[in-house]
Order: C-alpha cells, then structure tokens, then sequence
C-alpha cells in the first residue's frame, strides 16, 4: 500500500522493513529515506494540546496518488510510499511519513523532499490547534511551503 | 449540484455539504459564488473574499472562471495546511 | 551517542524512537529525516556477493563529529545521528544511517543530505567488493559525489 | 614519524603502519613521499600517482607541500568510498 490516510498511527519499523525489500525483479535500493512529521507541542509561541486534521476524503487519495506517480516518474525509484493521519492527534503523535528508496542516494532524499513540498501545498488537510486552555484554531499557510514547492517548478 | 466546505469555511457556513438546484444562468464558478453568497450570512463571510478560497470541481483545483454543470461535485476550502 | 563506528547492526527503531524524544529542555522536534544506505546487490553492471569497508580508526571519528557539528551550526537541529558500519557485509545489509531532527522540515531533510554529502567524500571509509566468482576489487569515487558536496559550499 | 597506508595503497606496501627514522631533509610530505618511493618497488607502485592519492598529518587533510616533523603521524590512502 504506498497512499494511505488513516485514523490509526503507523509503524515505522513495518514499513523500513516493507521499503527495505527490493520490489519484485529488481536490486535491492541501496537507498532508503524517509521523513516523519510529528505533531509539535508549541507552534507561533503558543503550548498545543491537541490537533485535529480534516482532509477531503477522495480528492486527498487522489492528490496524493498524483504527488507520488509524479516523484517515480522524475527520479528513479524502487519504491515510494506516503502514509497521513486524519483525526485528533496529541503532541509528539506521529502525522505523516513519506519514504523513497533508489539505488541513487540523491534520487531518495530528493524525492522524499519533493513529496512532502507538494503533499504541504496540494493534498487537502487542514489542521487545526488547540491550545492549553482551550481555544480552537486554524493553522494558517506559511509563505515557505509556497517557496519550497515552487523550487520544483525551476530546477531538478 | 453538490456543494462541499471544509475547514473555517464549514464552520461558517454551519454545513459541511448541501445540493442546490441548478441555476441555468450559472455557467462558472464565479457564477455559483455570487449565488451562494445569497443563501445565509454564513455563506456571506465564508465567501467574502475568494483570494482566501481554493476551489475544486470534481475534486480538481480549479480556477474560479472554470465552467460548472448540473452534476459537479464543486468544493470550497481554505489553502491546504497538512503534512 | 550521536557518532557511532562499529562492526555490528543496528536498530533504526531504537534510533527512531531516541530521536522522536525531545532533547533535554526542548521542545517535540516535528520533523524527522532519515538516510540509510544498504549493501546492493549489483553494483557497475556486476553482481556483488559481498563487501568489506576498511577505515581510519580514530580520523574517521574526528571527521563524522566535525560534520554532525558543521550540520547542527548550519540548521537549527534538535537532534543529530551518524552511523557507519565497518568490517565484512553482505547485499541488503545496512552500512550508514544519518539521521537529524528539527522544528522545521527543510532543515532536517537539508542536514541529513549535507551529512551523507560529507561522508561521501571526507570520512576515511574505503570499500571493497567481492564479486560471486570470488574476485576483489576496490570501489571507485564517483564524480556525482564530489557534485553533491561541492553545492553546499555555494549555496546555503 | 609514523607512516599509515589503507585500502590499495596498504595492499601494494604490504603493511598498514611503519616507522621511520626521521630525516632532517625532510620538510614537507613531498619530501616524505621521495623517499618513501625508494624504500621499495611496492611503496614506488602505491605513491607513483600522487593525484589518486590522500594526505592526512596527525589525521588532518593536508596538501601535498603541508610541513612534517618527528613525531607526525602521516597517512597516505585513496579517495574515501563509504557510505
């Protein structure tokens, strides 16, 4: 399973092992990269308690489907797969994971990079933030996902 | 046709999805936010300024002079903020 | 321990899990990259039964600590791993882990590729691989790795 | 002063380490490298190419005119290939 979206959290141990296997006819990856994102307990200097994540069920699966056929079509990869949490999370929870493998070092950690730049700026999750005594509130856009995807756009 | 909210936009509007009829005057997206904005305060401020909106027809991005039709599933949402 | 050098395995779970702890006094790091580097089965159009990595004992030390350090002045990193492994491997088997953590994405995944980048071409590692008819052969730098390290010293 | 070879270097030398008597001559690791090449045909083989070849004194990168004395540890090896 290379998209998922889920309530559940997921194991990086299982899914190392999963990238770790040469897909079916071919070498073993040489490369591995993965990242993790997890849920900060202190944003724009305020304590966060807790976060819930809405996504647009059907449309997120497509974007992220798009995001990922679009990194195994630019660099050449044995394997990439991207797993998003939905649902209310708690500080330190882990909320996504995205990973590459490739016989090439940098075609892995480009990848990795370029999936979670446009997962940041295309995939339809919003989130948002509670803070310690209480108040809901949208996590707003930051101007640097914008930029950090754009670079995709100008170079390879 | 089917209309989604999501996010701030949903809380606003106090629904997360609604059908509205038809309008054989509305041709684009444009066209569809200037008869939203009619339906409540809620749709109002949700609509107020569409710089802050993303809109999808059929789950694509799209423009808000892109066309619509009967059977559109169109969705209105805040720029993205997951990951 | 950030540095490590040694003959046997290790366990990216356990590492996993020391870098998803805040450092002593921080806050959750909300961002986490990981590189491994496997053993490949294939290398230059032959077939790779084995590998051993040689190294300068005491200089291969200094020079991972001076890049985990050039990386940790560079971004702002909560946490910073290398692991490399020495003596006889086989294909799939892990040679190198880096790892870094941070509050802020780009600079995790930017630390991890810097670090890998410098080990490539400045940690006193030298490999060399045994073909299935058993003949030895020492591996050749790569030009592309020399690139790698090369664009950190223009831009940031 | 404490000579190192590694990787094919070591292998042509047939040794990983050596000691040898300190030469007033010698000021530089170009010094060094002269006569090292005459201490046999395999030490002539390993430091025939001084461009495929690295310097470290006292495990620092160095270039090839960098200063050596009594009790520097110099190491010479190919370009590293970890990772």
């Amino acid at each position: 399973m290379t998209i998922r979206v889920q309530e559940d959290d997921f194991d990086l141990t299982r899914i190392y092992s999963e990238l770790r296997e040469a897909p079916t006819g071919q070498h073993t990856p040489g490369a591995i990269s993965l990242f993790v994102g997890l849920v900060r307990d202190m944003n724009n200097n305020h304590t966060v308690a807790a976060m819930t994540l809405e996504h647009y069920p059907g449309m997120t699966e497509t974007r992220l489907t798009a995001i990922r056929d679009a990194a195994m079509t630019r660099w050449p990869l044995g394997k990439a797969i991207i797993i998003h949490r939905v649902g209310k999370l708690y500080p330190n929870d882990q909320i996504v994971l995205v990973g590459a493998t490739s016989s090439h070092r940098q075609a892995a950690t480009e990848a990795t990079a370029f999936m979670m730049d446009y997962l940041k700026t295309e995939a339809p999750f919003w989130k948002s933030e509670q803070t310690a005594d209480g108040v809901t509130e949208w996590v707003s856009t930051r101007e640097s996902d914008m930029t950090a995807r754009t670079r995709w756009q100008e170079t390879k | 046709m089917n209309i989604r909210y999501f996010a701030w936009l949903r809380e606003h509007i106090g629904a997360s999805s609604e059908d509205i009829t038809y309008d054989q005057t509305v041709k684009t997206v444009s066209d569809l936010v200037d008869i939203l904005r009619q339906q409540s305060t809620g749709h109002q401020k949700a609509l107020a300024d569409m710089t802050l909106v993303r809109v999808a027809v059929n789950q694509v991005y799209v423009d808000i002079d892109h066309p619509v039709t009967a059977h559109d599933e169109v969705a209105f949402f805040p720029p993205v903020t997951g990951g």
